[in-house]
C-alpha cells in the first residue's frame, strides 16, 4: 500500500478537478462576448505583449535554491541517522555545512541574495 | 523479474526515452528544450540503472547512489546551463542555436 | 424579514410573471440559495457612495453577514458590481468593459443618486452619464447621496429577492440587455 | 495482468508519450510541462520499484526544482504568443533515422540478452536508514566521500551560475 | 518686503506691467512674452522668492482668455497675483511656467483641456480629463454641447 | 473486531480481512482504494468549507465584527452556498491564453496537495500511507504545486498574473527550503522520517519540548516560512489585491478559481498538521512524564480530537498572522528568506545535532 | 499562424513594460489610472490619467446660485466635505463683508477639525489596507463611525451634510453635539494607541514606508504638495496657522513638520494631526458662546463683481476656491486649487525607481480623493 | 562582530513590534462583547434614526388629509439639481377669484442630495424629512414620488 495508493491519491485528485470542470462546463451559464474573452487590465484594453520584462533577479534566486534543494535532500538521510551514529556524522556534516556555507556567504556577498 | 515486471520492460522504456532524448536534442534548435531532451537523456539512464539495481542485485544500493548522484549533477549542470543561456539570451536577445553564430560574448 | 416590508414588490411580481415559471423547483431553489447568499462585489467605487459602501463593509454594518465580503479586484470572480458613484463619459466604456469581463450570472447595483440617476450632475454637467442604465443593465437602484450603509444592505436584500426568481430553465440573459 | 504490471504499464505508457510530447510540442512552457509529466511518472516507477527515498528525491530535484528552473527561465524569455519554429524535414529525418535506428538496435540487443536470474534479497535494502548509513559511512560501500564532493559540486555550481546570472557592472 | 515695495520692485522688473486694483493681492497684468522671464525672476532672486505657485487658473473673460497665477513666497510670506492675457481664442498661446514651479504642469494641462489656452513648451501638453477627440474646451462661455448639456 | 476509536489500527486490519475474504486480492485493494478516495475526498471537501468558514468568522471577531451569520445557524452554510454559486459560475474563455495549461495549473494544484494530505496521520492507524520518508515525500509532493501556479500566471494572457506567479514561484521555492530544513531539525531529534514513528517518539514529551530551545527556534521558523510557502498572510504577494488585483488567478472564473481558493486553505492545513505533527505529538495526548494521573485523564481525549486541535491552533495562529500584519515586499521577503531564516536555520541545525550529539535533550 | 515574435529590442534589460493601474484599481482609492513604465518591477516612470470622473463641477457652479455650490462642494474632496464648504462660505463672507457669529465660527472649526479626524482615520484604514494589514481598515472605518454618529445627530446625515451655507449654518447643533465629541475624544485616545501597536510601529509597515518616495523640501513646494504630505518634507503650510480663519487663531496647536519627506513621515504627520486636530476640540468644545447660527444674509445673494480667493486647510491640503465674479447670483468663473490635483502631480517624481509595491504605498500616504483632482 | 549583533537586536526589536500587534488583534479576538455589530434587518424594529436624519423629502398630511403646500414653488428654484417639480393648477375659487393651487409636487428621489435648501427655503414648512431610508427599488421609475397625497388638500389657514 504505498505506490498505489499514490496513484490513488494522484486520481482521486484529478477526478476532483475533471468532474468539477466537466459539470460547471455543462451546467453554468455561458454568454460570450468580445471584451469577456480580453485579458483583464483595468478596464483598460491591454496594449502590447503580456510579457513580464526580464529580470534577472527571480532566477537568480531560482538557482541559489536549486543548489540549496540539493543540498536539503542530502542532509535529510544524514539527520536520520544522526542519533545513532554520533560522533561521524556530526563531523561530516559539519564539513558538508561549511563548504555550503561558504557558498551562501559567496552568493550574499556578491549580491546574488539581494532582489532588484 | 520483479513481481510481474521483467526486466526487459524496464530496459526497454528507458531505451524508447533516451532516443527520443537524442530526436529532441538533434531536432531542436531553442536552447531550452536541447537542455529538456538532455534531461530525458539523463532520466533514462535513471531507469535503467535502478531497474537494474532493484531486480538483479536487490541487496545493494549501487545503482541507487548512483542515480541520487546523477540527479544532484543534473540539478548542478542544470544551474549553469541555464545561467548560461540567459546570458546569451541577454547579449542576443535570441536563444535559438541557429541564430548564434556570432559567440561575442 | 418579511416579504410585505419590502417596497417595490409590483416589480417583482411582474418579473415573475413574465419569467413564466412562478414554481421553481427545488434545485433552482438550492442554486439560488447558494447564489443569492454569495454575492462577491467587485472592488469599484468611484466617489462619496464608495466610502458608504465601504463603511457598509466595515465593523458597524458588517456586509459579511450576508456572505458578501469576499471583495473581489478582478471582475472574473466578483458577482454584483454595486457602482458607488458617478460614471462620466470617460469612465463609461471602462464600466462597460469591466461588466463585460464579469463572468455570468453577474448582477448591478446602481448605488446613490448619479448611479441612479446621475443625480446632483444631471443638469448643466457635460460630462456624466446620466445613469448607470445607460450603460449596463441595473438590477437594483439604491437612491440616496450617498445611501446610508443600512440601504446599501437593504438593496442586496433586494437582489436576492431578485436572484431567487432566476430558475435553471430560464436562465438569465445579459448579453442581450443593452 | 498484475497490480504491478499495470502500474508499470501506466507508468511507462505516460513516460513515453510524455517525453515524445516534450521534443515534439512547439509551445515551449508545454513542452516544459510535458517535461514534468515524464519526472513525475518516473518518479512513480521508483516508487513502484520501492526507492522510495529515490522517488522522493526525483520529486523535489528534478520535478520541483529543474523543472521549475526550466520553467523559470522560459517565463523569462519568452512569451504567450511564442511558438517554437517547426524543424525542417532536412533536420527531421535524418534525427528520426538516428534515433530510430539506434532504438531498434539496442532493444533488439536488450531482448536477446538473457540477464542472470535474479538475486533473491534477504532483507528489504531501500529503507532510509540503510541509505543514510551507506550514505555516510566510510567503509566499503559507504558514500561519504561522494558526499562531500557533492557539496563542493554544488559550491562550485552555484558560484559559477551566480558569476554568469549576475549582471556586469559596465 | 511690504506691499509698495514689491510693487515697485515688480513694476521695475517689468515696466508695462499693468497694475490691477485688488483688495487681496497685489495684481499685475503681464504682457504674455514677459510672463517666462518673471516667473524665472521671481522664484529665484532672494528677495522676492516666490517659491510657491498655489493656485494657477484660466478664465474665459469672452474678449480674451486670462490665465491667473496666484504666488505665495514661504520665505518671505508675501503673496502675489500675476494675469496672462490673450485676445486670440484659438491659437492664444502662453509661455509654460512649468519649469519654474512644476505644479504648473498640471494646472496648464488642465487650462488647456478646460480652456484652450496652448502653452509653449510644454513638455506634455494633451487634455487632462476629457478624452482626447473631445471637441471644444468646455469652460469658455461660447461652449455649447446639446449631446451633453442639458439645461436646467 | 475490537474498534476503539483510540487506534485504528485493528480497525483497518479488520476492512481488509473482511474484504480479502469475499473478493479476490486485487479487488480487495481496489475496492479499499475506492473507500480511501472518497473518505479523503470527503473530508478534503468538509476540511475545505469549514477553513474557509473558520477563516472568515477569524478575521471577523478580529475586527469586532461577527461574520456570516445569516446563511444557517451562525453562518455555517455560509461556505456551502459559496461552493455551489462558485460552481455554477462561468468558466470564461481568455484569448490568446494556452487553454491546455491554463486548465491543467488547478489540477496541478489540487493534486500536489492531495498527494501531501495522503501522507498525514490523522489519528494512530489511521493514515493513507506511512512512508518510511513520509516528511520527504510531504515536501517533495508539495513542491510541485508551485508548477501549477507558474503555469497559471502564464498561460492567462495578463500582465498581472505574469507578475503575480513570477513573485509567487520565487517566493514558494525560496521557503520551501526553510520548511525542510526547520523539520529537519526535528527529524535531528526523532531519527526517523516516518509520521508514525515521529508521533510514537512523542509519547512521553512533544518534540517542541523536548528539543527546548533549537526545537523552539525550529517551530518558529517552520510557522513562518509555511505560511509563506501557502501564499498567505503578510506574504500573500502573489496575489496582493493592492497592487496585483488578484495576482495569478485573476482571469480564473468560476469552479477553476474556486479550486485555487480550495487549494490555498487546503496547504494551509496540511503544513499545519505538519506542525501539528512534528512539533505538537500530533495525534499524541499532552503527557508529562511522572504525572500518571493527569497523563490518564489526557488519554481519555480521542487522538483524532487531539489532532484536529492542534492543527486548527496552528491554523488559527497563521490567522492571526494574516489578519495582524501589513504585507511585505518582495525584496523583503526575499531577505527575510535568505539572509535571515536560512543561515538561522543552518545554524539550528548544527546546534540542534550538538545537543543531540551531546545528549542534551530530554 | 504567426512564428517567432521577434522583439525588437536589442538590450533586453532596458526594456520597458507597460502596465495599467486603474481606473477599477484598489490600491488607486477611486478612478485614477497610472500608466506604470516598469523594469522588472522597478517604476522607470508613470502617467497619471486624470478625468474618470470629471463631472465639470466649475462648470456647474457658474449656474448655481452661492447656496446651491455648496451641494457640490460637498461632493469634491468628499472626506473633508464640511471644509470645502467652510473655504465656499468663507469667499463669500468676505466678499459681502458680513461678520458672521462668534458661534458660527467656533462650530465651524470644531465640526472641521471632526472631519479632519474622520478624514484620517479612513486614510488610515485605507492605507492599511494598501499595505496588506486589512485589520487596519475595520478598526480605522470602526472608529470613524463614532463621528459620523455625530454628524448624524446634529446634521442629518453621514457623509455630505450640506451644512455649512454662506453666512453661518444650516441649523444649530443638537443639544448632545459637546457631550458626544468629548466622549469621542475619549474613547479615541485610547483607540488611536491600537492603531500604533497595529501598524505605526509594526517592523514591516517600517521597513516599507522608510525611506521611500522621498520628496524634497523644494519639490514639495515647487509641486505644490501642501497639507500633512507637505509638512512631511518640512514644507510649513499649514493654512490654519498662516492665514487663519475661523477661530484657529483663538486655538493652540502645533504646526508639526518633518524632515524626511519619505513615505513613513508621510504617515507619521498624519496620525500627530489627529492628536493635534483632538487638542484643538478639547480647547474649543467646552467655549461655545451662545449666539445665532446664522448671521442675517440677503435671501439673493450677489456678490460684487471682482475676483476673491480663499485658502482653506483641508485634510489633504491647501484648498482655495478662486471667484470672479460679475455681480450676479451665480460665479462668473469657479476655480478650486484641490490639494489633491497638486500633490498627484508630484507622484511620477516622487515614485521614480521604486518598485509597484511602494507605488501603492506611496499613493497610499499622499491620500488622494480622486473625485477632489478632477473635480 | 558588531554587526552580528545588530543582526540580532535588528530580529529582536522586529519579533517585538510584531508581537505587539498581534496582541491588538489577539486582544479583540478574545473579547467579544467589543463587536459593534448592528444587525440591520434583524434589529429594524429596534432601530431608530436621529430625529434630524435626511431619510427623504416629505410633505406631511394631518389627519384631514392636508397639507401645507401653496405651490409656489420655491423650492422648485432653491433645489441645485432640479429634483423637484411643482406642477401647478388653477382653479376657480367660490368667490370668482382665480387661484393657484398644487397639482402635483413632483419630487425625485432619485436625485435628490439631501441638501436641505427646499425645506429652508420653504415659507409655509410644507416640506420635511422624513426618516425612512429604505429606498432600494427594482425599477427606477418608482424613484419618482408626488408628496401630496391623491385628494389631499390645502390646509386652511395656509391657504388665507
Amino acid at each position: 500500500m504505498s505506490a498505489e495508493s499514490l496513484i490513488l491519491f494522484f486520481i482521486v485528485g484529478a477526478f476532483l478537478v475533471g468532474f468539477a470542470l466537466v459539470f460547471a462546463h455543462y451546467v453554468a451559464p455561458n454568454s460570450t462576448n468580445p471584451q469577456k474573452a480580453e485579458a483583464y487590465e483595468c478596464g483598460i484594453p491591454t496594449e502590447g505583449l503580456t510579457w513580464l520584462q526580464f529580470n534577472v533577479g527571480y532566477y537568480l534566486f531560482a538557482i541559489v535554491f536549486l543548489i540549496f534543494d540539493v543540498e536539503s535532500v542530502f542532509i535529510f538521510p544524514w539527520a536520520v541517522v544522526m542519533k545513532e551514529l554520533g560522533m561521524i556524522a556530526f563531523v561530516e556534516i559539519v564539513i558538508f555545512f561549511f563548504v555550503l556555507g561558504l557558498g551562501l556567504l559567496y552568493a550574499w556577498k556578491k549580491g546574488a541574495l539581494k532582489w532588484e | 523479474m520483479f513481481e510481474g515486471v521483467p526486466l526487459h520492460w524496464f530496459l526497454i522504456t528507458g531505451t524508447i526515452m533516451f532516443f527520443v532524448g537524442i530526436y529532441g536534442f538533434l531536432v531542436r534548435k531553442n536552447l531550452i528544450t536541447i537542455l529538456m531532451s538532455i534531461e530525458l537523456i539523463l532520466n533514462s539512464v535513471n531507469i535503467n540503472f535502478v531497474a537494474f539495481n532493484k531486480i538483479l542485485y536487490s541487496d545493494r544500493l549501487e545503482g541507487m547512489f548512483f542515480t541520487i548522484f546523477i540527479i544532484a549533477v543534473a540539478a548542478a549542470e542544470a544551474s549553469v546551463a541555464i545561467a548560461i543561456i540567459l546570458n546569451i539570451y541577454r547579449r542576443l536577445v535570441n536563444i535559438d542555436v541557429e541564430k548564434m553564430n556570432e559567440m561575442k560574448y | 424579514m418579511k416579504e410585505a416590508d419590502f417596497r417595490d414588490n409590483e416589480t417583482l411580481d411582474l418579473f415573475k410573471q413574465s419569467g413564466g415559471n412562478i414554481l421553481l423547483t427545488t434545485i433552482d431553489a438550492v442554486i439560488d440559495w447558494g447564489r443569492s447568499n454569495s454575492i462577491w462585489p467587485l472592488t469599484f467605487a468611484t466617489s462619496c457612495c464608495g466610502i458608504e459602501m465601504m463603511a457598509a463593509g466595515a465593523s458597524r454594518h458588517d456586509f459579511a453577514r450576508f456572505g458578501i465580503e469576499v471583495y473581489r479586484a478582478s471582475p472574473r470572480q466578483a458577482d454584483v458590481i454595486v457602482v458607488a458613484g458617478t460614471i462620466v463619459n470617460k469612465m463609461a466604456p471602462v464600466l462597460k468593459r469591466l461588466y463585460d469581463q464579469m463572468s455570468d450570472p453577474k448582477y448591478v447595483i446602481a448605488m446613490g443618486a448619479c448611479a441612479v440617476s446621475g443625480g446632483p450632475f444631471y443638469y448643466n454637467s457635460y460630462h456624466v452619464v446620466r445613469g448607470v442604465d445607460h450603460v449596463i443593465p441595473v438590477d437594483v437602484y439604491v437612491p440616496g447621496c450617498p445611501p446610508r450603509p443600512e440601504a446599501l444592505l437593504y438593496g442586496v436584500m433586494q437582489l436576492q429577492r431578485k436572484i431567487k426568481l432566476e430558475s435553471m430553465a430560464n436562465p438569465r440573459k445579459t448579453e442581450n440587455l443593452k | 495482468m498484475t497490480a504491478n504490471q499495470l502500474m508499470f504499464a501506466v507508468f511507462a505508457a505516460i513516460i513515453i508519450i510524455f517525453s515524445i510530447l516534450t521534443v515534439t510540442s512547439r509551445r515551449i512552457l508545454r513542452a516544459a510541462t510535458f517535461l514534468l509529466f515524464v519526472l513525475v511518472a518516473t518518479g512513480g516507477m521508483y516508487f513502484l520499484l520501492r526507492f522510495n527515498f529515490l522517488a522522493a528525491i526525483q520529486l523535489t530535484l528534478y520535478a520541483g526544482g529543474i523543472v521549475v528552473l526550466i520553467i523559470f527561465s522560459i517565463l523569462l524569455t519568452s512569451h504567450i504568443a511564442e511558438k517554437l519554429e517547426a524543424p525542417s524535414w532536412k533536420k527531421i529525418i535524418p534525427a528520426l533515422l538516428a534515433s530510430g535506428f539506434g532504438a531498434v538496435i539496442t532493444i533488439a540487443t536488450i531482448l536477446q540478452y538473457n540477464f542472470p536470474a535474479e538475486v533473491v534479497a534477504t532483507s528489504e535494502r531501500t529503507d532510509i536508514r540503510v541509505i543514510a548509513k551507506s550514505l555516510i559511512s566510510t567503509e566499503k560501500f559507504g558514500y561519504a566521500l561522494p558526499f562531500e564532493v557533492i557539496s563542493i559540486l554544488l559550491l562550485a555550481a552555484m558560484v559559477g551560475a551566480i558569476i554568469l546570472a549576475k549582471k556586469r557592472k559596465d | 518686503m511690504d506691499q509698495t515695495a514689491l510693487k515697485e520692485r515688480i513694476m521695475g522688473l517689468v515696466p508695462d506691467a499693468e497694475f490691477l486694483e485688488n483688495k487681496q493681492f497685489l495684481t499685475f497684468v503681464i504682457p504674455a512674452e514677459k510672463m517666462h522671464d518673471l516667473a524665472f525672476k521671481l522664484k529665484f532672486e532672494t528677495d522676492l522668492a516666490f517659491d510657491f505657485l498655489f493656485c494657477l487658473s484660466g478664465v474665459d473673460m469672452v474678449k480674451f482668455l486670462e490665465v491667473v497665477y496666484h504666488l505665495e513666497s514661504t520665505a518671505n510670506k508675501h503673496q502675489l497675483e500675476l494675469k496672462v492675457r490673450t485676445a486670440d481664442r484659438e491659437n492664444g498661446a502662453v509661455d509654460t511656467v512649468c519649469d519654474v514651479w512644476r505644479t504648473a504642469e498640471f494646472h496648464e494641462r488642465e487650462i488647456y483641456d478646460l480652456l484652450g489656452i496652448r502653452f509653449n513648451h510644454h513638455p506634455d501638453l494633451r487634455r487632462l480629463f476629457l478624452e482626447e477627440d473631445w471637441k471644444g474646451h468646455p469652460l469658455r462661455k461660447d461652449y455649447v454641447d446639446e449631446v451633453n448639456i442639458v439645461e436646467l | 473486531m475490537n474498534f476503539s476509536i483510540y487506534d485504528f489500527t485493528s480497525f483497518n486490519q479488520w476492512i481488509d480481512q473482511f474484504l480479502r475474504s469475499v473478493m479476490s486480492p486485487f479487488w480487495a485493494i481496489a475496492v479499499e482504494m475506492v473507500i480511501i478516495g472518497l473518505a479523503i475526498l470527503l473530508f478534503y471537501a468538509l476540511v475545505g468549507l469549514f477553513l474557509v468558514y473558520a477563516e472568515r468568522k477569524v478575521c471577523a471577531f478580529m475586527q469586532n465584527r461577527v461574520g456570516p451569520n445569516r446563511v444557517g445557524p451562525y453562518g455555517f452554510f455560509q461556505t456551502i452556498a459559496d461552493f455551489i454559486k462558485l460552481m455554477l459560475k462561468e468558466l470564461i474563455t481568455i484569448k490568446n491564453a494556452d487553454q491546455l495549461l491554463f486548465n491543467l495549473a488547478p489540477f496541478i494544484i489540487i493534486i500536489a496537495s492531495f498527494m501531501a494530505i495522503a501522507a498525514i496521520p490523522f489519528a494512530k492507524g489511521l493514515h493513507a500511507i506511512d512512508f518510511d520518508i513520509g516528511i520527504l515525500y510531504v515536501i517533495a509532493v508539495s513542491s510541485l504545486g508551485v508548477v501549477g501556479i507558474l503555469l497559471a500566471g502564464w498561460s492567462s494572457n495578463s500582465k498581472y498574473s505574469l507578475i503575480g506567479a513570477m513573485r509567487s514561484g520565487a517566493q514558494i521555492i525560496s521557503y520551501e527550503l526553510s520548511v525542510g530544513l526547520s523539520l529537519l531539525t526535528i527529524i535531528i531529534l526523532a531519527g526517523t522520517m516516518q509520521f508514525s514513528a515521529i508521533v510514537e517518539g512523542q509519547a512521553n514529551g512533544w518534540f517542541i519540548f523536548k528539543g527546548h530551545i533549537p526545537a523552539f527556534i525550529a517551530f518558529v521558523v517552520f510557522l513562518i516560512s509555511s505560511t509563506a510557502e501557502t501564499n498567505r498572510g503578510p506574504f500573500d504577494l502573489a496575489e496582493a489585491e493592492s497592487e496585483l488585483t488578484a495576482g495569478f488567478h485573476t482571469e480564473y472564473s468560476g469552479i477553476k478559481f474556486a479550486f485555487f481558493f480550495l487549494a490555498e486553505y487546503m496547504n494551509m492545513f496540511i503544513v499545519a498538521s505538519i506542525a501539528a505533527t512534528v512539533f505538537l505529538g500530533g495525534w499524541m495526548a499532552f503527557h508529562v512524564s511522572g504525572w500518571n494521573g493527569f497523563n490518564h485523564i489526557m488519554d481519555f481525549i480521542p487522538p483524532f480530537v487531539w489532532y484536529i486541535g492542534k492543527t486548527f491552533f496552528v491554523i488559527w495562529i497563521m490567522m492571526w498572522f494574516k489578519w495582524t500584519f501589513p504585507r511585505l515586499r518582495i525584496d523583503q521577503l526575499l531577505t527575510l528568506e535568505w539572509k535571515y531564516l536560512l543561515p538561522i536555520n543552518l545554524v539550528n541545525i548544527l546546534i540542534m545535532a550538538f545537543v543531540v550529539l551531546m545528549g542534551w535533550h530530554f | 499562424m504567426k512564428e517567432v515574435i521577434n522583439l525588437p529590442v536589442k538590450n533586453i534589460e532596458e526594456e520597458e513594460y507597460h502596465i495599467n493601474m486603474g481606473p477599477q484599481h484598489p490600491s488607486t482609492h477611486g478612478v485614477l489610472r497610472l500608466v506604470v513604465s516598469l523594469q522588472g518591477e522597478i517604476v522607470k516612470s508613470l502617467k497619471p490619467h486624470c478625468g474618470y470622473i470629471h463631472r465639470g463641477i466649475e462648470k456647474m457652479c457658474e449656474k448655481d446660485t452661492y447656496p446651491q455650490i455648496i451641494h457640490l462642494t460637498d461632493r469634491m474632496d468628499y472626506l473633508s466635505a464640511h471644509i470645502n464648504n467652510h473655504a465656499v462660505c468663507l469667499l463669500v463672507e468676505k466678499a459681502l463683508e458680513v461678520d458672521v457669529p462668534e458661534r458660527v465660527k467656533y462650530i465651524r472649526t470644531i465640526v472641521d477639525e471632526l472631519n479632519r479626524i474622520a478624514s484620517h482615520q479612513l486614510w488610515w484604514c485605507s492605507f492599511g489596507m494598501d499595505m496588506g494589514g486589512l485589520t487596519c481598515f475595520f478598526y480605522g472605518l470602526r472608529d470613524r463611525e463614532k463621528i459620523l454618529d455625530i454628524f448624524e445627530e446634529s446634521f442629518g446625515s453621514r457623509l455630505l451634510h450640506s451644512y455649512y451655507t454662506p453666512g453661518g449654518l444650516m441649523m444649530d447643533i443638537h443639544p448632545n453635539f459637546q457631550k458626544g465629541v468629548k466622549d469621542f475624544i475619549k474613547y479615541f485616545r485610547k483607540k488611536i494607541k491600537d492603531y500604533d501597536d497595529l501598524l505605526t510601529g509594526n517592523i514591516i509597515m517600517q521597513l516599507r514606508t522608510k525611506g521611500v518616495g522621498i520628496i524634497s523640501k523644494e519639490d514639495a513646494i515647487s509641486y505644490g504638495v501642501t497639507g500633512p504630505s507637505g509638512r512631511a518634507s518640512g514644507f510649513a503650510c499649514d493654512v490654519r496657522k498662516h492665514h487663519p480663519y475661523g477661530v484657529y487663531d483663538k486655538a493652540d496647536f502645533k504646526e508639526i513638520l518633518g524632515t524626511a519627506g519619505d513615505t513613513f513621515e508621510r504617515y507619521m504627520m498624519r496620525m500627530y494631526e489627529m492628536r493635534e486636530s483632538m487638542k484643538i476640540l478639547e480647547q474649543l468644545i467646552d467655549n461655545i458662546p451662545a449666539g445665532d447660527y446664522a448671521a442675517k444674509m440677503k435671501a439673493v445673494i450677489k456678490l460684487p463683481a471682482g475676483e476673491y480667493f480663499q485658502r482653506v486647510e483641508a485634510a489633504r491640503g491647501e484648498l482655495g476656491v478662486y471667484v470672479v465674479s460679475d455681480g450676479n447670483k451665480t460665479p462668473y468663473r469657479m476655480k478650486f486649487r484641490s490639494p489633491n490635483f497638486s500633490n498627484l502631480s508630484a507622484l511620477d517624481h516622487i515614485s521614480r525607481g521604486v518598485k509597484i509595491a511602494d507605488l501603492v504605498a506611496i499613493g497610499g500616504s499622499l491620500d488622494y480623493v480622486i473625485p477632489d483632482i478632477d473635480r | 562582530m558588531n554587526s552580528i549583533f545588530t543582526y540580532f537586536t535588528e530580529i529582536f526589536h522586529a519579533v517585538k513590534s510584531l508581537l505587539t500587534g498581534m496582541k491588538v488583534t489577539g486582544r479583540y479576538f478574545f473579547s467579544p462583547w467589543e463587536i459593534v455589530t448592528q444587525q440591520y434587518p434583524e434589529n429594524r424594529k429596534t432601530l431608530k434614526m436621529y430625529d434630524r436624519f435626511k431619510g427623504e423629502v416629505v410633505m406631511p398630511h394631518n389627519g384631514n388629509n392636508e397639507h401645507r403646500c401653496t405651490g409656489c414653488g420655491i423650492c422648485e428654484t432653491a433645489c441645485p439639481n432640479g429634483s423637484i417639480e411643482v406642477i401647478q393648477n388653477k382653479i376657480e375659487m367660490p368667490d370668482g377669484k382665480k387661484k393657484r393651487i398644487i397639482d402635483k409636487h413632483i419630487y425625485h428621489l432619485s436625485m435628490c442630495t439631501f441638501c436641505g435648501l427646499c425645506i429652508k427655503s420653504c415659507p409655509s414648512d410644507a416640506l420635511a424629512w422624513g426618516q425612512e431610508f429604505e429606498h432600494a427599488v427594482f425599477d427606477r421609475a418608482k424613484l419618482t414620488k408626488i408628496l401630496n397625497k391623491p385628494g389631499s388638500s390645502i390646509l386652511k389657514d395656509i391657504a388665507e
